[in-house]
C-alpha cells in the first residue's frame, strides 16, 4: 500500500546524517572547494556511519541491510551537507556496488570484506570518457580478449581518488556491451594523468586514467564470463546522484528561503514578495517532485526491477530540477548570490555538473 | 516504510471507472464539446445508481458514529483521486457533471450538525440523480474570497435568512437548484463589516423562491459542466440552513472559523482537481504517444540525451513532468 | 544604418488598419469565430485597403510599392485585430505572391490583374498536407510528367476558402523539389472535400482537397520550366504568419495588461502584484523581441537575400512566444480567462495554430 | 526606415576590438580567473593608450559647447555597445577593468559644472591609467536604493563634507581610489529624514584620508573585476566635489532630482550591461557550435522540428534567443 513516510530506523539515520552535514561539513566545505581536498579526520567520521560496510552481507563482513532507498536517503543528507565531500566519502561504493551486484563469489570474497574496514578503503570506478558524445552504454575504451587475456585501451575521465586508488574497476566495451574490469594501481599499461580542473566538486579531486595495451586477466572481469548487467549498474549510479541532486537543491532551497525572509528591502522581508515567493514556492515543488522519483526509482531497484524508463524519466527531470532550484536560490541572494562568502554559488557550480557525472556515486 | 504500490483491490476498483471512461465517456467528448451545456446523460445514468448505492451505505454506516481509521481515511483519499483521474482520462467535462454532492456536501458533512446531514444528504440515497454545489466566487472576489458582498440577514420574526448577491462560477450550479433536488451551499457574510469571520456557509435548496440561474458561462472548455452564475434576490431560507454558528468570531480571535472553514473545504479539494487535471494530461500523453508510434517515433530509454530526436526528448520530458505531478499528487491524496 | 521606426507613410497605414483592426474587426470577431464565417462587407472594408493590390507591378494593374517590411507591418495590425478574419481577407496573397516573385510573365499576365480588381478575387493556395511529419519541402502529393502533362495526385489539408475558389494554387512534389501547379476549381480529378474542424480560426472556412491523375499543362507550372524556388515562398509565408503571431500576442497583451490595471483583488489593482506585473512585463519583452525577429527577416527579403536560417530562428521563437503570452493572457484573466465572454481564450486558440500555419499567409 | 545595417564603418572601427578580444583577452581569460584579483594589464596597457586619446579629442571638443546630433548620439551608444560586446565576447571579467571613468564619469557629465569636469574628467585625457566609479550599493541597501545610510555632512567651518558609512559591489573601487589617481562617485544623504530627495552624489578621488577599501569581493566569475567593499571614515571632501544643488526637494515636488539623477545614470548603462551579457552569450554559443561542427552536428536550416536531433533543435533556440536579445540591446542602445 502507498506510503510516503520513511521507516522510524531510516529517520534516526537521515536525522543523524544530517546532523553530521550541518555540523560537521558545513563548517569545511567552502575551504575543502578552495583547498581541494577534504581533512583525513572528516571522512574518517563519515565512514563511521558504516553506509556502505552496512549494506554489505553478512558473510563479506558487512551488516547484510542493503537497501537503495536507505542508500539514497543517506545521499540526500550527505550532498546537502557537501556535495564533493559526500562524493569524496562514498568512493569506495563506485568500487564495491558493482561487485555485490554482479561479482564473482571469489570476487565477493576478495573487495567486499576490504570494504567494511574501519577506514576508507582506497577503491574507484571509471566509467566516463573525456568525449562531448559519450555514452556509458557504448565506451570507446575497448577490452579484447587474446590468448586468454584482456587487453584493455582508452583513456578515463573523471577517475575519482584515482591518485590513492589501490584498484580501479574500469568500464570497457566487449563486443558491444559496457562490461567492468578490476584492475590493481600497478597493472601494467595503466597510468593515472592529468587532475581534472572543473567547475565544481573541487574537493572530490579526479583524475584521468589512460589504459595502454593494459593486460586483464580474465577472473577479473566483473561477474567472470557472463560478466555484468550494466543497466543495472548504471541505474544504481543514476538514483544515487539523483539523491544527491535532491540534496543539493534542499541545500539551496533551504538557505535562500532563510535569506529571503530575513532580507528587508522597502520595509519587508523580500520574502513577501511574488517573485521570490512563487520562486521558492516552485523550488519546494520541484524538489519534492524530484526526491519521489528518485524514491520510487530506488523502491523499485531494491524490488529487482529494471528502470530503464523509471531512470531516464528521474535522471531527466532531476538534472533540471537542481539546475533550476540552484540558480534561483542565486537570483534570490541578489548581489550576494555571486559572492563566495555565501555557499549559493558553490551549490549552482556543483549543481551544474549533474548531467555528466556518470558512475561517480552508487547506492 | 516508503511503498509505491496501488493495492489490487483498489486498481480492480477502478475496472469498472475505466470501462466507463473508455466506453461511455470518450465516445461522447466531441459530441458535448460541440453541444455546449447538453448534460452528458448517459454517463450520469450509470453513476447515479452506484454512487447512490455506496451513499446509502456510507449514510447508514455513520449512525455507527465511528471515525474512520487513519489508514482507512488514506485508503478513500487515494480511491477518489483515482477515480477522477481515470473518469477525467475520459472527458474532464463530462467528470464535473458526476451526480455528487460535491463540495457542499463536504462543507456539510464537516460542519454540519446530525439533523443538517440528514436533511441535506440523505437525498443522496434515494431516487432521481441530484447534485450539491459550491458558491463561493463573485464578481468582484475571484482569489480575493474575504471580498464577498453577498449578505445574509436574519429576518427573526420568520426566522428566516434573506439573502442578497451574485454568485458566479459555481460549478453545477444549474444541476443543483434547477435541475435537480439539489442544493448549493453559499458563502455570505452576516456582517459586512467584520470581515473574513463574518462570512458563513447557508445551505440553498433547489426551488427556493428569490434564487435564479443568471446565467451559465460559455467556456473553453470542459463544456458539459455547468458553471452558473446564481443571483440571490431576497432569497429566504429556514434559520437552521446556516452551517456552524452564526456567532461573530472577533478578528482577534485565533479561529475565524467560517472563513477557514470554507479554505479547509478548499484545501481537501485540491488533490481532487489536480488528479482531474492529471487525467487530461494522461490522455494528451497517451493519445501522443500512440500516434507518434503509429508513425513508427517510440522511445528507447537507454539512447543517451545526445542521440535523442528532438520529439523523442519532447516525450521524455512530458513522461517526466506527468510523472512528477502525479507522485506529488499521490503524496496529497 | 541601423534603424527601429518605420516610415510615415508605413506609420498612417498602421494607424489606419489598427483603427479598422479595434472599430471594425473586434466587433465581430466573436460572431465570426462562432458563426464559423465574415460578413462580406467587412471583407469589402479590408480588402479596400488594396494590401495586395498596392504591392502588385505597375504593369499588372496594381501600384507597384511591394515591400514585404509594409505588408507585415500589415498582417500584424490585421491580426491584432482578429487573426481568422485576417487571414480570410488576405487569402487571394496566398496565390498571387506565389505567382509575383516565381511566376512567368504569361502567368502574371494572366492572374495578376485579377488580384488588382475591386472585389477580393476568389483565388487560393493548398500547401499543408494531412500528416503529422508533414515537411514543405517535401510533400507527397506528386507531380508526374508524363507525354507533356502533368499528373497530380495527393491530399491537402487546411485548404482556405476552397468551396468557393476559382483557382488553386497546388504545392507538389516534383522530382523531390516542391513545385507549384496553377489549378482550375473544374479541372478534373480535383475535388474539394470536407470542411476542416479545427480548434481556432474558424471564421477562416478551410476544406481538404483531394486531387486524384489530375492533368495539369506545363504552362500552369509556375515558373514554368525553371519552377519556383519553394524555400523563397516558405519564408514569404513565415514571415507574414509570424507577423500575425506577433498582432494576436500584442492583443491578448494589451488586453490582459488593461484587466490587470483595473481588476482589484486584496484592495489593490492585480498588476501591482509581482507574479502578474513580471508576466506582463515578459510578455512586453517577447513581443518585441519577436517583432524585431520578424522585421529583420522582412527587411532581408526586400533586399532579396536568402533567409533561412533568419526564418528559421523567427519561427522558432515566434511560435513559442505566441502561445506563452496568449497563456499567460487567460492565467491574468483568472477564470474569466476561460470564458468566452472574453476574448482571450479565442487569442489563445488561433495562438495554438501557429506551429502548423505553414502556407496561409504570405507577405 | 527600418534598417537591420551596422554601418561598415563601425563594423571596421571593431576590428581592433576584436583582435584585443580574441588575441589578447582570450589568452589570459583563465589565468586571471585563477588568479583571482590579478589586474589584466596586457588588456588594460593596450586600452589605455586608444582611451586616452579618444577621451583628449572628445574633451577638447566639448570646450565647443555643440551638442550633438540625434544620429550622432545614436551612433555613439550604438558603437560602445557593440565594443562592449565585443570586449566582452573576449572576457568580461577583463572588459570591466577597461581604464574608464565609467558611471562616475557619466554621473559628472550628466550633472557636473564646467569645473567639475575638468577637475575630474581630465586626467582621462593624459598620464597613467586611470579609473573611475559609482558607490551606491550599501549592505541594507541593494534593489533599495533608497535606503542607503551613507551620510555626507556640511562642515560649514573648513566648507568640507564629512562622509561616512559603508558601500559595497563598488565595481573598479579599488582600481579608482587605490590603484590609480582616480575617484568614486558616491551617493550619500544629507538628510536622513528626507528619504530620496537627500540623495546626493559626491566625488571621492583617490587618496582621501578616512577612505578605506575594506574587501574585495571574491566572486563566481569575472574574478579580474575588482569589486570593493569601501568604508567611509569621516572622510572630507571640498564642498564643491557634491555634483548637482545641495538643496533639497520637498518630498511633493516633482523633481527629486538627486535620486532620478542616480536613476537615470543607471538607466544609460542597461544596453551596455546588456551588450556585456551578449558577449559572453556569443561566446559560448560559438563555442558550442565550433565543438559541435567538429563532432560532425550541424544545423541545417531546411530540416522540419520534427526530424531534428534533440541537440540541433538547442542550437536553434540557443541561437534564436540570442538573436532575439542581441535585437532588443542594439534597439535600446
Amino acid at each position: 500500500m502507498l506510503d510516503f513516510e520513511i521507516s522510524e530506523e531510516q529517520k534516526m539515520m537521515v536525522q543523524s546524517i544530517g546532523r553530521f552535514a550541518q555540523e560537521k561539513m558545513r563548517q569545511v566545505f567552502r575551504e575543502a572547494d578552495e583547498e581541494e581536498k577534504v581533512p583525513d579526520d572528516l571522512i574518517q567520521s563519515g565512514w563511521d556511519f558504516g553506509i556502505l560496510s552496512s549494506a554489505i552481507p553478512l558473510q563479506y563482513g558487512g551488516f547484510g541491510e542493503y537497501s537503495v532507498l536507505t542508500g539514497v536517503l543517506a545521499f540526500e543528507e550527505l550532498a546537502y551537507g557537501d556535495l564533493a565531500i559526500a562524493l569524496n566519502l562514498m568512493t569506495p561504493s563506485v568500487f564495491a556496488v558493482p561487485i555485490m551486484l554482479s561479482g564473482t563469489d571469489g570476487q565477493k570474497q576478495r573487495y567486499l570484506p576490504y570494504c567494511c574496514s574501519e577506514h576508507p578503503p582506497r577503491l574507484t570506478a571509471a566509467l566516463t570518457e573525456p568525449r562531448i558524445q559519450f555514452d556509458p552504454r557504448c565506451p570507446e575504451t575497448v577490452a579484447q580478449r587474446e590468448n586468454g587475456t584482456y587487453y584493455l585501451n582508452g583513456v578515463k575521465s573523471l577517475v575519482p581518488l584515482a591518485l590513492e586508488a589501490e584498484n580501479f574497476l574500469v568500464y570497457a566495451n566487449e563486443g558491444g556491451m559496457t562490461q567492468a574490469f578490476v584492475l590493481d594501481r600497478h597493472s601494467e599499461g595503466l597510468a593515472v594523468l592529468e587532475k581534472e580542473k572543473l567547475m565544481g566538486i573541487h574537493a572530490l579531486p579526479m583524475f584521468r586514467l589512460k589504459l595502454e595495451d593494459c593486460p586483464v586477466k580474465p577472473e577479473q572481469k566483473l561477474g567472470g564470463k557472463s560478466g555484468i548487467d550494466f543497466d543495472e549498474i548504471l541505474n544504481h549510479s543514476r538514483v544515487a546522484l539523483a539523491a544527491a541532486a535532491v540534496g543539493v537543491a534542499r541545500a539551496g532551497y533551504e538557505y535562500s528561503r532563510e535569506y529571503a525572509k530575513n532580507r528587508i528591502q522597502f520595509g519587508e522581508a523580500v520574502a513577501r514578495r511574488q517573485s521570490i515567493a512563487f520562486m521558492l514556492a516552485e523550488m519546494a515543488i520541484e524538489i519534492d517532485a524530484a526526491r519521489l522519483l528518485v524514491w520510487e526509482a530506488a523502491w523499485k531497484l531494491d524490488l529487482g526491477l529494471k528502470i530503464n524508463q523509471e531512470a531516464t524519466l528521474m535522471k531527466y527531470y532531476v538534472d533540471r530540477m537542481v539546475m533550476k532550484v540552484a540558480d534561483s536560490a542565486v537570483q534570490i541572494l541578489g548581489g550576494y548570490g555571486y559572492s563566495r562568502e555565501f555557499p549559493v554559488e558553490l551549490w549552482l557550480r556543483n549543481a551544474r555538473g549533474f548531467a555528466s557525472f556518470d558512475g561517480l556515486a552508487m547506492a | 516504510m516508503i511503498n509505491f504500490a496501488i493495492p489490487e483491490k483498489i486498481t480492480r476498483e477502478l475496472e469498472l471507472a475505466n470501462m466507463v471512461a473508455s466506453q461511455v465517456m470518450r465516445s461522447k467528448s466531441r459530441y458535448y464539446d460541440v453541444n455546449e451545456h447538453e448534460r452528458p446523460w448517459e454517463y450520469i445514468n450509470i453513476m447515479w445508481p452506484v454512487l447512490k448505492g455506496q451513499n446509502k451505505r456510507r449514510f447508514e454506516a455513520a449512525g455507527d458514529d465511528q471515525l474512520p481509521e487513519k489508514g482507512q481515511t488514506r485508503t478513500t483519499a487515494l480511491r477518489l483521486v483515482l477515480l477522477v483521474e481515470t473518469l477525467s482520462w475520459g472527458d474532464a467535462g463530462q467528470y464535473l457533471c458526476t451526480p455528487d454532492s460535491a463540495l457542499g456536501g463536504a462543507a456539510i458533512e464537516a460542519v454540519g450538525t446530525e439533523d443538517q446531514k440528514t436533511r441535506f444528504l440523505k437525498r443522496f440515497t434515494e431516487g432521481e440523480a441530484k447534485w450539491g454545489a459550491m458558491a463561493m466566487t463573485e464578481p468582484g472576489a475571484g482569489s480575493d474570497t474575504s471580498a464577498i458582498k453577498t449578505t445574509a440577514a436574519l429576518d427573526k420574526e420568520s426566522n428566516e435568512w434573506i439573502l442578497n448577491g451574485e454568485k458566479i462560477f459555481c460549478t453545477n450550479g444549474s444541476l443543483a437548484l434547477e435541475e435537480s433536488e439539489g442544493f448549493v451551499v453559499v458563502w455570505a457574510t452576516v456582517d459586512p463589516t467584520s470581515g473574513r469571520s463574518g462570512m458563513k456557509p447557508f445551505v440553498v435548496e433547489a426551488g427556493t423562491p428569490g434564487v435564479y440561474i443568471a446565467k451559465l458561462e460559455e467556456k473553453l472548455g470542459i463544456k458539459a459542466s455547468d458553471t452558473a452564475s446564481i443571483v440571490f434576490d431576497d432569497a429566504r431560507i429556514p434559520n437552521d440552513n446556516l452551517l456552524g454558528s452564526a456567532e461573530i468570531q472577533t478578528q482577534d480571535s485565533k479561529t475565524t472559523k467560517g472563513f477557514k472553514g470554507a479554505m479547509k473545504t478548499f484545501d481537501l479539494s485540491r488533490p481532487v482537481v489536480a488528479a482531474s487535471a492529471m487525467g487530461v494530461a494522461r490522455a494528451a500523453l497517451e493519445t501522443t504517444q500512440e500516434l507518434l508510434a503509429a508513425e513508427g517515433i517510440n522511445v528507447d530509454y537507454t539512447t543517451p540525451l545526445f542521440r535523442l530526436s528532438a520529439v523523442e526528448r519532447d516525450l521524455i520530458e512530458m513522461q517526466a513532468v506527468h510523472k512528477a505531478a502525479w507522485l506529488l499528487t499521490l503524496r496529497a491524496a
